[in-house]
């Protein structure tokens, strides 16, 4: 049992409250205030890390009452990749923003509620408590996301909130219905309780629907998708890459936690349909978000129905329910975490550059901006899952588990999926390597376009005053992972067996 | 919509007198009243929230009565940042304090005094009471001097 | 049939007024109508938990000499926990309204969503 | 069984609710909000949860409708010769009543209101547990607060956080660095 675990989420609350003291007396002292305690988190997350590597499942019950009557934080094999993903991106977007900006200290205190929120959802053992972070995330997030100088981001913002709201709402519900059921809200307890009140029950059946619906909507799978691309695309770019890195990983992961850890393949071995329902959703979601995707011609919204595509077949990974496609559903959440910030990233800093924001303008971008087409091309491939990167391990992994499961069409649709997401980034690499920037595409000075809001739609470049080495090399870290985790299958892999083994192995 | 607002923000809603003079006896009973449910939530019905939610309802009765502009003035932002940042991190330190002393987060009983429990749970409580009072007058503030549309100034 | 309603009147009532945010969520073109709706929606769960916080004869959960059945303070707790959340979702989805009104001029969703689309 | 005082409270309830959904003038909406809030807190009231019953008068009914309220006044108001209600969102109308059918479906499994055997009042090391010890562990006579600030302390904590947020969230929504 080690602190590190609750400072994890206590620590960028602190700095929260310190970012918004010290603007009292200093306007721009939340970066630094930022970058500090994210460094802290990160150096926690890591301690947790090393303690589950070492000691394997970690739990600490707060306040010092047991579970059920306390409540109890949860650090395992799924928990704690999870905790260190959030530290690490939360430091590389500090990095990212300190250039692109926005800067107030208001800014800088949302932004580490959010990121102490995030944390708060992966180590959490209790499913009401899991709802408290849920909105605290969701609060932040709806806010960072209006933060930006259009109009659009409000509204975005908005619909976000309306969205979100109703989701954590039934998530709260479901929380009252496996209440209902058993009495109590802790999850291991709930697991035996559930059990114990039948699988059929009618309770215990409101309580998965809801749950799992409710946190659906945060993961923004199809057709409940709707709030995602708009809140993505509208945000400034910093929180862009925070939120698409982020906030739908940590709620698939929640999903996770639900399904092995609230319901065990116990449940979905007495009803069928649950995973089924579960297979099919995340089925059509793979393939309506790469469809939608092709159909896109501004950059963050093609990655926004990317990330559609990309979740569903993180939530068919868990869906499975076979302990390779499982592995592969955790690689493939932290992979696309780390790709599609970089990606975000990568976007920004060409819009910096050019002020290219859609797929037209970034016709010659090799020629104009080498480095960050180079950047776009390797991100981009490596989502398509090109070995070796991560993109491929993740899905390969689950595809692997798909047919041991004997669910041909999943393996089926994520061959699909691959093929339609390489259209789309083929698109790309075509306009920025093989077609030449004419006049009126070509947009120079870029800065000055964004600006003056002239930008194309969804631009809001922040106070995006050029590009820094920092910004480049946030994007440059995010390819090499990306690439790194690509060979770090099997390890991630034998890492995962102890935890994973406790959910199939009864 | 500036211009408009600016006029609205110089004149109280009411300028009766009646009203203001009234407001000033109640205002320190409501504060009391709301201090007192604050306490008063280990023995009784009452807390924080519903505490600090009763002060917050005496500085809009006095925003009301003596127009929002001066009572702006009375309660600055810098009262209401410290007050919402110090209430949580009164909550924050009476949480990590036991961990100093070898016992897990917000565990009261470590701190070894008499009641250190329901000495814990009141201060927590109080806390709770400065976040919610000097939030939710924040947000009266805010949401009533309107939006101005300024651009880039974040 | 008429049993349900006799023994679980406030469930079903609960989920009426659910039924009701939601359909003010997704229907109502008013987006400060859709706030209160989100509103709807979360007071019928509200009334989902305390009822199930209820047991026959019971006196609230406050200690005393003499009461033998108290009622349960835990769905207790966790409203008082859900309607504080509640109230700032409310006042940060009525910020919001206020400057999108400050832009747009106007609270119609579908007015917005036009003029979205226009530039 | 429903007492009158109960029955009567629930029909005020459901009917202000009703009366929110399909006045079509805002102001109109809001002050049936309220009064169904007031509602609300009252049958808090029957239903033993004094602390809630505060908390919804105080909150929902308070701070909410004048949040709402100052919404009005910060925008004006779409003239409304056209008539008193909204007209019916058929889809939404489906949306909403597939939901209910399905809420519905489980309804028949939910213990009676008020049964002593219910799982969630028998739960030996939750419900039972708190109400035997609480007062023991903490030296707080109020459950409700013993529960909120002790046992699920966490949670607490994490309100407060939530209604920070909020407040924050605001000055970011409106670019501000201040309140005031």
């Amino acid at each position: 049992m080690t602190d590190a675990i609750v400072l994890a989420v206590v620590v960028p609350i602190f700095g929260a409250m310190l970012s918004l003291i010290a603007g009292l007396r200093f306007d721009r002292s939340g970066w630094a205030i930022a970058a500090l305690t994210c460094l802290g988190q990160l150096a926690t997350a890591g301690i947790i890390l090393a303690t589950v590597v070492r000691d394997g499942r970690q739990a600490y019950a707060l306040a010092g009452f047991q579970p059920p009557a306390g409540i109890e934080l949860v650090a395992d094999g799924l928990s704690a990749p999870v905790v260190v993903l959030i530290a690490a991106v939360s430091l590389a977007v500090v990095v990212y923003a300190r250039q692109a900006g926005p800067r107030g200290n208001a800014f800088y205190t949302v932004y580490l509620l959010l990121c102490g929120g995030l944390a708060g959802v992966a180590l959490t053992g209790d499913i009401f408590n899991m709802y408290v972070f849920l909105e605290i995330t969701g609060l932040a997030a709806y806010a960072l996301v209006a933060s930006g100088d259009s109009t659009r981001s409000a509204v975005a913002g908005l619909k976000y909130l309306v969205l979100g709201t109703i989701g954590a709402s039934l998530f709260l519900l479901g929380a009252g219905y496996a209440y209902i059921a058993t009495g109590t809200l802790n999850m291991v307890d709930l697991s035996e309780q559930l059990a114990a009140a039948g699988y059929d029950s009618r309770l215990v059946l409101g309580a998965f629907g809801l749950l799992v619906t409710g946190l659906l909507v945060k993961v923004a799978l199809f057709p409940v998708h709707t709030w995602q691309p708009k809140a993505y695309s509208s945000a400034p770019d910093s929180v862009s890459v925070y939120i698409s890195a982020l906030v739908s990983t940590v709620a698939a992961y929640a999903v996770a936690r639900v399904l092995f850890t609230v319901f065990t393949p116990a449940f979905f071995a007495a009803n069928p349909v649950a995973q089924t329902a579960l297979l099919y959703a995340a089925a059509v979601s793979i393939v309506a978000g790469s469809v939608l995707a092709i159909l896109q011609r501004d950059l963050k919204r093609m990655l926004a129905y990317s990330s559609v595509s990309q979740f569903g077949m993180v939530v068919a990974g868990f869906a499975l329910l076979s302990q390779s496609a499982a592995v592969g559903g955790v690689i493939h959440l932290i992979g696309h975490a780390v790709l599609k910030g970089g990606l975000f990233a990568a976007v920004g800093v060409v819009a910096a550059q050019t002020g290219a924001r859609s797929v037209d303008e970034y016709a010659g971008l090799a020629g104009r901006a080498p480095l960050s087409a180079a950047l776009v091309a390797v991100l981009g491939l490596s989502l398509v899952g090109v070995p070796p990167s991560v993109g491929f391990v993740g899905k390969f992994y689950i595809a692997v588990g798909a047919v041991e499961a004997g669910e041909w069409p999943i393996a089926v649709v994520i061959f699909v999926s691959t093929v339609l997401t390489l259209a789309y980034f083929a698109r790309i690499i075509e306009r920025m390597y093989f077609a030449h920037s004419s006049p009126d595409t070509a947009v120079e000075g870029g800065e000055d376009v964004a600006a003056d809001g002239g930008g194309p739609p969804g631009s809001v470049a922040g106070d995006g005053d050029g590009v820094t080495p920092e910004m480049v090399a946030v994007v440059v870290v995010a390819a090499v992972v990306a690439v790194t985790l690509g060979f770090a299958g099997s390890a991630i892999e034998s890492f995962l067996e102890p935890t994973l083994t406790e959910v199939f192995g009864r | 919509m500036s211009e408009r607002n600016t006029e609205r923000r110089e004149r109280p809603y009411t300028e009766s007198s009646v009203i203001m003079s009234t407001v000033r006896v109640v205002a320190p009973f409501v504060f009391t009243y709301g201090l007192f449910v604050m306490f008063h939530g280990a023995d009784s019905s009452g807390g924080g929230f519903q505490g600090g939610a009763i002060i917050a309802a005496m500085v809009l009765m006095l925003a009301f009565a003596f127009g929002i502009e001066p009572t702006r003035r009375w309660f600055k932002n810098t009262a209401i940042v410290l007050l919402a940042t110090g209430g949580v991190l009164a909550f924050l330190f009476i949480g990590i304090g036991p961990l100093v002393l070898g016992g897990t987060f917000l565990e009261y009983e470590v701190y070894g005094f008499k009641k250190a429990t329901k000495y814990g749970i009141e201060g927590v409580e109080l806390g709770i009471g400065a976040v919610v009072a000097s939030v939710i007058s924040g947000l009266f503030f805010a949401i009533a001097r309107g939006f101005e549309f300024t651009e880039g100034q974040l | 049939m008429i049993d349900l309603l006799t023994t679980k009147y406030n469930y079903i009532a609960a989920i009426l007024l659910m039924a009701g945010g939601l359909y003010m969520v997704v229907g109502d073109r008013n987006l400060v109508k859709k706030v209160i709706g989100m509103n709807l929606f979360q007071t019928g769960i509200f009334l989902f938990f305390i009822t199930t916080a209820f047991v026959e004869d019971g006196r609230p959960p406050v200690i005393q000499e003499g009461t033998e059945t108290y009622v349960s303070p835990l769905p207790h707790v966790l409203i008082l926990t859900a309607i504080v959340v509640g109230v700032s979702l409310t006042a940060v989805a009525l910020t919001l309204i206020i400057r999108i009104y400050s832009e747009y001029g106007t609270l119609r969703e579908d007015v917005i969503t036009e003029m979205e689309t226009d530039d | 069984m429903i007492t009158l005082l109960e029955a009567a409270l629930l029909a005020f309830v459901l009917v202000s609710a009703a009366a929110t959904i399909v006045l079509r003038d805002v102001l109109a909406a809001i002050v049936a909000f309220g009064a169904y809030s007031l509602g609300l807190a009252m049958l808090w009231l029957t239903l033993q949860a004094p602390d809630v019953a505060l908390t919804e008068a105080a909150i929902g009914a308070g701070v909410t409708t004048v949040l709402f309220i100052l919404t009005l006044t910060k925008t004006v108001r779409p003239p409304t010769e056209e008539s008193v209600f909204t007209p019916i969102n058929w889809s939404a109308a489906g949306v909403a009543v597939l939901f209910a059918g399905a809420l519905l479906w489980t309804v028949p499994a939910i213990p009676a209101i008020g049964d002593p055997t219910a799982p969630a009042w028998t739960n030996p090391e939750v419900t039972q547990f708190y109400l035997e010890s609480a007062y023991k562990e903490t030296g707080v006579e109020n459950v409700v607060t013993a529960v909120l600030a002790a046992y699920r302390g966490f949670d607490t904590f994490g309100e407060a956080v939530v209604v920070f947020a909020a407040g924050v969230a605001v000055l970011v929504v409106i670019r501000e660095e201040q309140f005031t």
